[in-house]
């Protein structure tokens, strides 16, 4: 174990698969020289050399495109968007190629290709730059969607991540970069996809979470286990595929759900576990699945009301109070 | 290959993607074939032309109207022809169609159906080839009416910066569905977008197959010299509709007639029975003929793919859901 | 009344508020000279010249674009796509300008453009060309999503989106544009957003469903009246605003429900609606909702595959009857 | 406006915006002002010169380093500080910040953040004032780093075939970030995209405000006159980092002060102690000063957007959810 910080428990699993495996590389804007807009590639260009750290130009939708061409014919490559939101204008390429190759050629391709970067909002950086975009892309078949919370899962996803022959999304977050924790330094420590984590035990009450409002959940348990509502959290890390059974148990213990995460609330992620949570459970529930979503607007750039819009641990804790008939 | 012997292959390969074309047409009308069908007749010359000037394990990639690469790059008619007919033998296992053919032994990556998508994806492959330290290859087709979009252009834009051997090859038929070239574009040299990235060009009518051969050839040779990709707009014409349902009556039949005047696969016929190769070209035609007819009742014959298909050709391995 | 056809029914739509009012236009590939790849635009041409009918090149984010340029400063342009597929290389332009630029500039600005064109499966087109795209466009607040599924709605719809101040996403069907129903006639006939229409009436099981699957569900309401349930259809028209009232009401009827719709499981619209329901009706329903959406996998060109990933009505009946607990 | 009036007026707009961005710096370090701030100092000349070459009611829009051009649009300081202090006083409500700033009363239509996204927004506002009949223009500006993206290419490839009065000016002030021009693009006389429409061009530096003017002035002329589009590569060069965060370790302190000795700024104040109009600096400057104190303290004073406008700001009329 090492304790290190989130970017750099990234870099670590970037920088331990181009080592064990020649075809993996990087590319993005400003990934190399500049050392990364978010310095989680820091080093690797020195490390690795320009051929396999590369700088691209502003073109998402051109080098998303090189990428899977490149991952078609058996390269792995691990392109950054320098944040998610600039993977709109490379929408086609994942919707489309990266997603579809495989069931277009009848099975006779892959491409097994890494689109990385941070998600969600950062701090006031307005409603351009602040999408959850997760919520678009786990509705695609052919990729894969994880979302890591943790310091170690961030390694152990990624590397799972690089590994796999399927497009993967993987999510950070701008505001969980210099987080601080213990990370596996084991070269093959790898978290396997579909397999959620439990955060905190509790009997009263599941709030379901990934990325970074696993913390503002926990924060959120915390004062409610002042009141007495002992709330279990869970980690869900993988979105695509979607841990139904670690669910399906946690809410058979505690017969009430909230779902809190980044992204607006019309469809997406927190949804579908809705749909999920009632068709396969729907005899366990006591009360309707609350979900705490960023609020239906644009992200507004005033600080205060940014902050009224992200999901905040005061509406966490409402929202379980009221699945447990709290108020 | 001496020349007389590649002038027969091309004969036999342009004429096997026309005839091929022809029954998929006929067979289209009775309902054996779904959805869209984009024929390539007329522009035979541009495929066989390109594959004569590379090698097996180069990379090619199309538009939905690959029939005529992927022919020309070797896949099989029974393959090719199952397809349409959407049976588990086609070379996309009957999930991908007309306008998905795909074939990787032959190096034949697609068959795409999103205008210019697939451009980053020839870029792509050229990057993995250089990336590798190899010499191979990437062939990337379109149609002039993708010059307009903005993943053709990325990729014109990233292949110059990183000098990828990557050639770009505008197939510029004149139209892009109804859409004469100078309704979609400000300047009909199609060629001079390359000026734009200061890339190397070439533009010329695709009607003699050997023409087609060398300048792409010139192309290829600095590509793979490690000179970068090249931008050639190749002049030719589609003489049927732009897809099935499409009666084009955006021009005339006079206009069609003259292309046909200038065809490709005919000046080759003619230039062999001059050569005196009369009893090679019947002896393509005939194999031409029955490899068509053995398609269609290997298509006919063969079987629906299965909805057990779909997990595994979906995700690698387990599926995410 | 007129008899006429959905096709036509949208050209009515379009011809009578080009004709109303002089700054409606619309711009598309082959709209103008070719007639309209799907003959929706026949005419129009003629009628009102290429100043306002208007071809453009294959390139949609540029023209999507020049329309939202254009109404941001007093047009109202419609926008065709030829199919919605291809709004996914527009995909920003309608996530970041679109729907963002009123609230970008703190209300200062109106996009008035409608969105349009065939949306979901055609008939063995093949996975790029068979997306249901307004589960992606219903999560992005600033848009409105409609999607009719009768002639007279086709043109009510179309006339209130044209007339509305904000970005909206019509979705057509390639195969309802020969669907035959009377239209009125009245050239102020509007149908207005955020209300669904009872397609059948019935009690036992509320079918919920928008475009073309209504018809698919009404052909599934026979089946199951035949077997003694009776089935409500709501044909929803608008996605976004959801008719919630209409939704619950018929849910305190029929305390089941069964949303049917084309487009992939994970999340969506079909998500959406069974977390407002179990959210606002949970002590109505007597048991889980069920979705009947198209299989989670891109779509197969072969007929046979193709028909076993959309939805039919016997997966209908079967979930009606999985609800009814009557298997 | 005699022209020497009109120097003083640039002179005073060049000095506002930079005072402007100087004392936002300040605020920004201090915590008042969040997210991005992407500061416009040293590419003033660009900004003053195309609002002098252009008439109030011509449309304009740019990137995220929005400053420049609106406060040479005429939006006034107070708006523009109070955007940056995310007040509800601010010219887009507090809701968008530095990077999307607004002004429709002033035809200044944003501030926008995805590289080129913009662009063919530009093309859509002169599209609309051809299509009524009118004879404004528009201008986009971008940055060179836009110049690789697709939306900026189909915006030139549509408004070069439809002839739209639109001015493409693309500010090239060497870096996308950290990314120099010859590692963004392949050819780096940007001028030369032109070519590949057919379109007008030209280029130069911006080092003299009035030669801006007046080459800028040239293609509104022809755009007014129904000749189509330019694009315009205006020389150019930022003197701080991309935004507040970056370092800018990618160029040397002899580069930037190289950069500085050409200051527009500079050249045209001497221009004017030259020509003897010393007091009038003296009153530009001191009147700049006002404003910009001004500004910070009406900024400072006022409150902050209540979370009642999102609703009415997302859309108009009723809520659709
Ligand atoms: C992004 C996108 N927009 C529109 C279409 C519909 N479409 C298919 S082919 C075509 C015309 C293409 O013309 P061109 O590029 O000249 O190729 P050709 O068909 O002539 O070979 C259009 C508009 C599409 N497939 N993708
Ligand atoms: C599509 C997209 N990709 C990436 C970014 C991140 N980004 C913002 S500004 C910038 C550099 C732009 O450089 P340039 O166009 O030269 O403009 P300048 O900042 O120099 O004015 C980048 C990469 C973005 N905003 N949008
Ligand atoms: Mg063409
Ligand atoms: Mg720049």
């Amino acid at each position: 174990m090492t304790e290190m910080r989130f970017r750099e428990a990234v870099r670590t699993a970037i920088a331990e698969e181009m080592e064990r495996d020649a075809s993996v590389l990087i590319m993005g804007e400003e990934v190399a020289q500049y050392q990364g807009a978010y310095k989680v590639t820091e080093g690797l260009l020195d490390r690795f050399g320009e051929k396999r750290v590369i700088d691209t130009p502003i073109a998402e939708a051109g080098f998303a495109g090189i990428g899977i061409g490149a991952a078609m014919v058996g390269l792995r490559p691990i392109v950054e968007f320098m944040t998610w939101n600039f993977s709109a204008v490379a929408f086609d390429q994942i919707l489309n190629n990266a997603a579809k190759l495989r069931q277009m050629s009848g099975g006779q391709l892959e491409v097994p290709i890494v689109f990385r970067g941070p998600n969600a909002s950062a701090r006031q950086v307005g409603s351009q730059h602040s999408h959850a975009m997760e919520h678009f892309y786990t509705h695609i078949p052919g990729v894969k969607v994880v979302a890591p919370a943790t310091c170690a899962d961030a390694k152990g996803l990624l590397k799972t991540a690089i590994r796999d022959d399927n497009p993967v999304i993987y999510l950070e977050s701008e505001t969980l970069y210099s987080l601080k924790g213990d990370v596996p330094d084991d070269e093959d420590f790898t978290v396997p996809f579909g397999l959620g984590r439990v955060a905190r035990e509790g009997s009263d009450v599941t709030i379901i979470s990934y990325s970074r409002i696993v913390h503002v959940a926990l924060e959120a348990a915390e004062t409610l286990a002042k009141e007495g509502i002992e709330a279990e959290v869970i980690d869900l890390r993988s979105l695509r595929p979607l841990d139904e059974d670690l669910i399906l148990q946690s809410i058979a213990k505690t017969h009430r759900a909230v779902i809190a995460y980044e992204g607006w609330p019309y469809g997406g992620v927190g949804a579908e576990i809705v749909d999920r949570i009632q068709r396969m459970a729907f005899d366990e529930l006591d009360a309707p699945i609350l979900r705490v979503t960023t609020l239906d607007y644009p992200m507004p750039y005033s600080a205060a009301l940014e902050q009224h819009c992200i999901p905040q641990a005061p509406r966490i804790v409402e929202a379980a109070k009221k699945v447990s008939y709290r108020e | 290959m001496n020349e007389r012997d590649l002038a027969i292959e091309m004969y036999r390969q342009m004429k096997l993607i026309r005839r091929f074309e022809e029954e998929s047409a006929r067979a289209y009308s009775m309902g054996k074939i779904g959805g869209f069908l984009h024929l390539y007749i007329g522009q035979e010359s541009v495929a066989v032309g390109a594959n004569a000037a590379i090698r097996p394990d180069d990379y090619t990639i199309t538009t939905y109207r690959d029939h005529g690469l992927a022919l020309a790059r070797g896949m099989t008619s029974r393959a090719a022809m199952a397809e349409l007919f959407g049976k588990e033998t086609g070379c996309s296992r009957g999930l991908g169609g007309s306008m998905h053919f795909f074939d990787a032994e032959h190096h034949m990556y697609g068959g795409h159906g999103i205008v210019g998508g697939h451009m980053p994806l020839a870029a792509g492959m050229a990057f993995a080839s250089k990336y590798r330290g190899e010499d191979r290859v990437a062939l990337g087709f379109y149609g002039e009416g993708a010059s307009s979009i903005g993943a053709t252009h990325e990729a014109m834009s990233l292949a110059a910066l990183w000098k990828l051997p990557c050639i770009f090859i505008c197939e510029n038929n004149e139209y892009a569905m109804g859409t004469s070239l100078e309704r979609s574009l400000s300047l009909t040299d199609i060629s001079r977008k390359a000026d734009a990235y200061g890339m190397a060009k070439d533009r010329f009518v695709a009607d003699d197959v050997f023409m087609v051969r060398d300048r792409i050839g010139a192309a290829v040779k600095r590509a793979r010299a490690g000179e970068g990709p090249t931008l050639i707009e190749v002049r030719t014409y589609r003489y049927r509709g732009h897809s099935m349902s499409d009666p084009a009556k955006y021009r005339t039949k006079d206009e069609v007639d003259d292309a046909k005047q200038r065809d490709a696969l005919y000046r080759l016929q003619h230039q062999l029975e001059e050569d005196g190769a009369t009893a090679e070209i019947e002896k393509a035609d005939a194999a031409v003929e029955e490899e068509v007819q053995d398609a269609i009742k290997f298509a006919d014959e063969s079987a629906d793919p299965g909805p057990d298909l779909l997990a595994p050709t979906t995700y690698k391995g387990e599926f995410a859901r």
